[in-house]
């Protein structure tokens, strides 16, 4: 039989105004379990938490029932005073007497039966409670950032600074990613390499960042405070120790394919950096394109490296990382704009992706910046924008908005005024959207000030003629069919998620949606932490978004790092599920079930069972409410717990 | 004694939206009819069909479950299941001869206080005009 | 060149139900006999019914019935083409986007296909949805490598413009084996022929009748419409523009002679159906394939075919 | 055996518009007014005619305007605009279903009027389509090109066919008796007497759907056919 403490608060007046004290007192005696019932004008001040302590003495008591305010409120307080006394935090309940019944009920009487119930059945639960303890789990101070564009970069900068060790996996052979292929960026037009190159080269040299480029996170396992994690370091060919970055080897490889980072606008060799301001500057081979690695003949970088850093022999290297806390930054891709065939775009040549556009304005692209139509090299002189493509159609591409693009096509069509004074410059939209600091204004001065045509509706067609592009849209303001002349078109494709981004998620054991973005765990209230804790999102994995807000996820997520590594154990509530191995059957119903993942298939007695990660378990029940052998139970929250408050309502006659 | 008819009715209330709500109904002093005891439990997701089950023949008179609105759960997907649960459970009921009224599902959020009256008070409302104890009552089944 | 993947998988069956149409038959024979040559060559046979009548479109779309009335009428001739246990050809745009839509839509309301088969089982008939129907260039696209066998007399030097019509480009859109816009089946079988394909910027642009507007409105705007395309093409200087519809022909054919008897324009090229221009690259007299019938004159095609043969 | 099809079905049977139009309207929600059907539209490119503000209209709820308008005769019903919506609305269809009502509310007779010549045809012959030329420069330009008459029928003998292509009797019947039961005979015969602009009363909408005759049949073509 349990010794179980009664206390019932009166608030003041609170309670006692409305509720009958004494008749709680009296009975709640009377229940069996029950070693002392008393009362108290404030339970939550000291001398209230004093008469609980006093009274676990000298009752010698196992179990406590407040009866007082909302466990919302005070639930912790008297957690703490039960420890205080020496008694297990959870063998406490309380029963709302206030916000559940003094405050709602419309008289006394009703007030008083339901607070007796409240208490009976409090009682009748703390008699099945058991004395749980505080999970601990212990926590590895490393973090990994997979991905290194510019939110990973910042995510990987603030850990660092932190004083925490980061390993980066980025998986192309440089740093940078989208941004470094960018001559301005909005709002500001600041220079995109003056401000990233910097950062690129603060990762490269920070104390307490590894960095991997041209690898790749092949496996995660564990849970918070304690990932495994296995990365593929690709076989790069180049001695990083060895190479000085001179780029004698790039001046005599005979390969020519396209350049990614040209965005096919130019060429590349076998032997390649992606850009001069890459970080490494350390060149790598692209194996399916090296003569060398198809014929066995070449070798002609070999031959003039004067650092001799080539190692054609060079294979590719996995290295495992415990790590505590994950952030991913894996960024973006783009919606394949050829599947527009009304636009022409991969048969017309002077019609480009805007991804395009940045490489030909940009000092360091294929023109050295200067704004010529790649199919004859002339200056266009009537330039298109089409806004959405891709985006807001869900026929045939993605139903959302891709968010960057309006403010991108103003900037590029600011860039244009600024290159070619004198051109004419359409830009074909739905809606404008530019909601952000300083964007609604840049985009009025693109329409004020650089005398850029904003016409409302999506071009149907592009028709090309004797060297023209004919785009044919509705002007929905004049209501009217119209068709522009143009020398050159810029389709903005929209913004899709990483080809690979499920099968990185399934990795990880993250959420993602239909469209391959990683979902956040709340949109509003936790915007960078995913289900799965001690995973982080930051940048365009979690959706659309620019750099100001890539960056502000990537400080966010990194500071959500440096919280849960401050620790050298995080604490963790032990109200989760635990599975009775003699009951479960293996059929593994709660697997199916749980949104975390938190659920196992482990061995028992050679026999297939259930198994919850304590890590992972966020305690929600669904489990335990789909199991239909009884077979998994929810700690604070069992079967049996439950069933006895249900009972215990029920147990006595009330007056009808 | 008055023999009027004063059912008894268990809630299910889900701890972060609403538990919450009843708890700010109470904060702003809404009356409503005190017929029901609360149950706080982690998530709608959690209701085994049994906890209806064992209320019902116990002797309530009706159980009110209350969860997060869809897509707002804070356990991302418990609500979902509840409601999947709930449906199949209540065309049981009809089943066996209880009524469907006796049973109810409702989406109230922290800040919906209010609402939380509410919809307490219209199942009360609707279980008072049943009329008659739950047949399906343990105490029924004996008579 | 980009494409939309081919989505639909075409039958290629020994025999077909050869579906009519009414404006072929009375205009333009040819295109008839021309695919009847073409499909005779390649050992698949065509199978007729005196049976079948207009697919009943033209009333749908002219709003002079509304759909219950019209759909047991392209009822009627679907269930002529199910009776004969075969898939069905259709050489017009038109008729094959009714049949195959209302198919399609009794496919997928059971109750309205209840209704319809009460009507055609006062006749003795009934819609089971059994069959296929095919455009006529879906069919021979499919079978385009047992062309390249039969062509006999390549069509060296030809320049060939092509028009697809509208229904065959934008009236399937979920169920379509070409892309809308950058279609390709036409410039492949140009080139099996040995012609040499010619693009002009308003290839894919709509011939200005669309299914009635010629009547209901006359030149006004359907006359504007005919010029840009004509004008367009009028410029790549093609020997033949290529057709797939007994209506785009009709509109592109007799147009061409309305804008020269108005004295607006003279362009003066021939517009030939697709299996007319196969049929003579597999070297079939040009009289069996209807070219008379043509009213701009197909006689300078044939004269400059005669010279680069020689 | 007057109402083969059941009112769900037949929208001409409300006269009620707002109730016919909901229909169709409900597809039409989905517009986001992009006008990406406007562009490509040879309607639009030649006309005041505008997709995306017609959809506007009627998501405002001026059917009436719009049914009433000269503009809606104006498609060419090409499909272009279904083709490129990116929310798959099939507009051609809805200007369809738009005209019947305009007919139903008594607009737009004069313009199918112009039709009612291939329509007796198909009704006569099974064929919407025939041979005759209704411009003698054709048959002229065709006597030309071919060393025959230029009629139809020689062209056609001189290919090997026969001199015209006729559906079969068992055909024919069948066609006029769908025509008959389905209720378009009825507006073949009404058409031609059409006073232009004069809506109709909720009794003569009753009427144009029941089929006359027993268990059926239609009585007879109707006398006053010789304008055709
Ligand atoms: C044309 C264009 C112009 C733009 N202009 C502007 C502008 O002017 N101003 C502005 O604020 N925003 C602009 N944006 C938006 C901006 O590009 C993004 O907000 C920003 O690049 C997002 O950064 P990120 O780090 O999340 O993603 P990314 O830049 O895409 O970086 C992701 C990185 O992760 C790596 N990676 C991917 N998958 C893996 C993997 N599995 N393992 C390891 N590494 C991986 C990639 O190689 C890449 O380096 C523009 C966007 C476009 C398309
Ligand atoms: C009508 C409306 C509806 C909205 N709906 C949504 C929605 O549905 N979803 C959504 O995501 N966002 C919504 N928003 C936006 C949302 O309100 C804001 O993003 C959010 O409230 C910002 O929070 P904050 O903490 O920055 O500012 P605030 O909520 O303004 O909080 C600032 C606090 O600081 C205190 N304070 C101010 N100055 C001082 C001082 N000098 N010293 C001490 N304290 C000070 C203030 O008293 C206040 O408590 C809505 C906004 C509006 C106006
Ligand atoms: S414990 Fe709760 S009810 Fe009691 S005095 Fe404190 S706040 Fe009020
Ligand atoms: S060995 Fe390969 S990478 Fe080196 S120069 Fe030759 S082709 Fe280029
Ligand atoms: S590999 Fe050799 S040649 Fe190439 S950049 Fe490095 S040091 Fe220079
Ligand atoms: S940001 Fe602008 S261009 Fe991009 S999808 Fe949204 S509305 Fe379209
Ligand atoms: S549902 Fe129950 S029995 Fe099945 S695997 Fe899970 S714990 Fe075991
Ligand atoms: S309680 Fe919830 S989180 Fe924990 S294992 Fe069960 S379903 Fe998963
Ligand atoms: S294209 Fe479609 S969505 Fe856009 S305006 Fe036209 S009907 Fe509306
Ligand atoms: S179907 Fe009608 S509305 Fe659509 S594009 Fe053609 S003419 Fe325009």
């Amino acid at each position: 039989m349990r010794k179980i403490g009664v206390f019932v608060c009166h608030c003041g007046t609170n309670i006692s105004s409305m509720v009958d004290i004494d008749r709680v007192i009296e009975s709640a005696t009377r229940l069996p379990d029950v070693a002392c019932a008393v009362d108290y004008q404030f339970t939550c001040s000291a001398p209230g938490q004093t008469q609980i302590k006093d009274a676990i003495k000298e009752y010698n008591l196992d179990g406590v029932v407040v009866a007082a305010c909302s466990p919302r409120m005070h639930e912790p307080t008297f957690r703490k005073t039960l420890r205080d006394a020496g008694l297990n935090p959870y063998m406490m309940e309380m029963a709302n007497l206030r916000e559940h019944t003094s405050w709602v009920a419309l008289n006394r009487g009703e007030a008083t039966a339901k607070a007796i119930d409240l208490v009976r059945m409090k009682v009748a639960k703390v008699a099945r409670l058991r004395p749980l303890e505080e999970i601990h789990l212990p926590v590895t101070r490393r973090a990994l950032v997979i991905g290194g564009g510019v939110a990973g970069i910042q995510a990987a900068l603030d850990i660092a600074d932190g004083g925490v060790d980061v390993t980066l996996v980025e998986r192309s052979p440089s740093l940078g990613g989208h941004m470094a292929q960018y001559d301005k960026t909005f709002p500001t037009l600041d220079c995109a390499s003056c401000i990233l190159t910097p950062k690129m080269v603060e990762v490269a040299s920070h104390p307490n960042i590894t960095l991997l480029t041209y690898s790749e996170v092949e496996e995660v396992t564990g849970f918070v405070g304690a990932y495994k994690v296995k990365a593929r370091i690709r076989a790069r060919s180049v001695d990083l120790e060895k190479c000085n970055g001179c780029g004698t080897c790039l001046e005599v490889c005979p390969v020519r394919v396209p350049s990614e980072f040209d965005a096919s606008l130019a060429d590349r060799t076998a032997i390649y950096r992606p850009f001069p301001q890459a970080v490494p500057a350390a060149p790598a081979i692209d194996r399916e394109s090296c003569i060398y690695f198809k014929t066995g003949k070449c070798r002609a970088c070999e031959k003039v490296c004067p650092a001799d850093a080539i190692d054609f022999e060079q294979e590719n290297e996995i290295v495992e990382v415990q790590v505590g806390a994950i952030v991913v930054a894996t960024g973006f891709h783009f919606f394949d704009a050829r599947k527009y065939t009304e636009y022409g775009y991969g048969s017309y040549k002077d019609v480009i992706s805007w991804l395009q556009f940045e490489r030909l304005t940009n000092a360091s692209g294929p023109t050295g910046g200067k704004l010529r139509r790649p199919s004859d090299g002339m200056e266009p002189k009537s330039i298109v924008f089409i806004h959405c493509v891709g985006s807001r159609d869900p026929s045939k591409g993605f139903p959302y908005c891709s968010r960057i693009c309006c403010m991108a096509t103003a900037k590029h069509a600011v860039i244009t005024r600024s290159k070619i004074p004198d051109a004419k410059i359409y830009s074909f939209y739905i809606d404008i959207r530019a909601a952000g600091k300083g964007y609604e204004e840049f985009v009025r001065r693109a329409i004020e000030q650089e005398d850029v045509q904003f016409i409302k509706g999506r071009p149907s067609r592009i028709v090309q003629s004797d060297g023209k592009l004919l785009v044919r849209s509705e002007d929905a303001f004049l209501g009217r069919q119209i068709e522009v002349e143009a020398d050159m078109v810029i389709l903005t494709n929209g913004a899709a998620a990483q080809n690979d981004a499920a099968e990185l998620a399934q990795m990880l054991g993250i959420g993602y949606d239909q469209y391959g973005f990683f979902n956040e765990l709340h949109p509003k209230l936790r915007p960078v932490e995913t289900n799965k804790a001690g995973i982080y999102l930051a940048g365009m994995c979690q959706g659309p978004k620019d750099i100001p807000e890539s960056v502000a996820q990537a400080s966010a997520s990194a500071s959500k790092v440096l919280g849960l590594l401050s620790r050298d154990q995080i604490a963790r509530e032990p109200i989760i599920a635990e599975v009775d191995p003699g009951r479960c059957t293996g059929c593994m119903d709660c697997m199916e079930v749980c949104f975390f993942t938190a659920v196992e298939e482990d061995e028992f007695m050679e026999r297939k069972i259930a198994k919850v990660l304590p890590g992972v378990c966020q305690g929600c029940g669904a489990c335990v409410a789909q199991c239909s052998d009884g077979a998994m139970e929810l700690r604070a929250f069992s079967d049996e717990q439950i069933h006895a408050e249900i009972t215990a309502l029920f147990a006595v006659e009330v007056a009808r | 004694m008055t023999e009027e008819y004063y059912p008894r009715i268990v809630g299910l209330l889900c701890n972060w939206c609403t538990y919450a709500g009843a708890d700010l109904a109470g904060t702003t002093r809404i009356k409503y009819p005190q017929n029901i005891r609360p149950i706080r439990i982690p998530c709608s997701g959690r209701v085994s069909p049994h906890f209806i089950l064992t209320s019902l023949l116990s002797g309530a008179d009706g159980v009110f479950i209350g969860g997060c609105h869809p897509a707002d759960c804070h356990y991302n997907e418990g609500n979902y299941y509840a409601r999947r649960r709930f449906s199949v459970l209540k065309s049981f009921l009809d089943f066996v001869g209880v009524e469907p009224e006796r049973l109810t599902l409702e989406w109230v959020s922290a800040s919906e206080g209010d609402r939380f009256a509410e919809v307490v008070t219209a199942f009360t409302e609707d279980v008072k005009a049943l009329g008659r104890p739950n047949p399906y009552s343990r105490k029924e089944l004996e008579d | 060149m980009p494409r939309a993947e081919i989505v639909k998988k075409v039958p290629i069956n020994d025999s077909y139900f050869l579906f009519r149409s009414c404006v072929s038959s009375s205009k333009y024979p040819g295109i008839e006999t021309s695919t009847e040559e073409v499909f005779a060559r390649l050992g698949i046979e065509l199978e007729d019914s005196p049976e079948q009548s207009c697919c009943g479109g033209f009333i749908t779309f002219t709003s002079l019935a509304e759909v219950t009335a019209s759909l047991p009428a392209v009822a009627r001739n679907l269930s002529i083409i199910e009776e004969s246990g075969k898939n069905a050809l259709t050489v017009c745009n038109g008729c094959h986007m009714f049949l195959t839509e209302f198919g399609h839509f009794m496919d997928h309301n059971p109750d309205i296909t209840n209704k319809v088969n009460e009507m055609l089982g006062m006749i003795g008939r009934e819609y089971k949805g059994t069959s296929h129907v095919l455009h006529m260039l879906e069919a021979v696209a499919g079978l385009k490598n047992r062309i390249k066998e039969l062509i006999t007399r390549p069509l060296k030097g030809l320049r060939v413009a092509t028009h697809y019509g509208c229904h065959y480009l934008y009236g399937f859109k979920h169920d379509a084996v070409d892309d809308p816009y950058m279609p390709t089946v036409l410039e492949e079988l140009i080139e099996i022929a040995g012609a040499e394909n010619v693009t002009y910027p308003e290839a894919r642009t709509c011939c200005g009748s669309g299914l009635t507007q010629v009547i209901i409105h006359k030149e006004e705007m359907s006359l504007p419409f005919l010029k840009r395309k004509l004008d367009s093409l009028k410029k790549i200087e093609a020997d033949v523009l290529i057709v797939v519809c007994p209506y785009c022909m009709t509109i592109l054919d007799r147009g061409q002679f309305k804008m020269e008897e108005r004295g607006i324009e003279e362009y003066g090229v021939p517009v030939l159906y697709i299996n007319q221009l196969l049929g003579l690259a597999m070297g079939i007299d040009p009289v069996r394939l209807g070219l008379e019938a043509h009213i701009t004159p197909v006689k300078r095609l044939l004269e400059k075919l005669e010279v680069s043969n020689a | 055996m007057s109402r083969l099809f059941d009112k769900k079905l037949r929208p001409e049977l409300y006269s009620d518009l707002s109730e016919l139009t909901f229909r169709f309207i409900g597809d039409l929600e989905k517009c986001m007014q992009c006008g990406k059907c406007v562009g490509n539209c040879p309607a639009a490119s030649v006309t005041q005619y505008n997709s995306r503000r017609i959809i506007h209209s009627i998501k405002l709820g001026n059917v009436e305007d719009v049914i009433k308008s000269e503009e809606l005769w104006s498609c060419f019903f090409c499909s272009s605009c279904y083709a490129s919506c990116p929310k798959d609305i099939n507009f051609p269809f809805t200007v369809a279903m738009l005209r019947y009502a305009s007919l139903y509310a008594g607009y737009g007779w004069e313009y199918v009027k112009k039709l009612l010549p291939y329509a007796l045809d198909y009704y006569r012959t099974g064929m919407t389509v025939l041979q005759d030329e209704r411009n003698p420069n054709i048959t002229r330009r065709r006597a030309n090109n071919s060393n025959t008459s230029g009629s139809m029928a020689d062209v056609r003998e001189k290919m090997g066919l026969s001199r015209e292509r006729k559906v079969s009797d068992r055909a024919l019947s069948e066609v006029q008796f769908i025509s008959d039961v389905s209720g378009m005979t009825r507006i073949l015969k009404e058409l031609p007497h059409k006073e232009e602009k004069a809506p109709l009363t909720r009794a003569e909408l009753d009427r144009m759907v029941t089929v006359t005759g027993p268990n059926g049949k239609f009585a007879g073509f109707p006398e006053e056919d010789d304008n055709a």
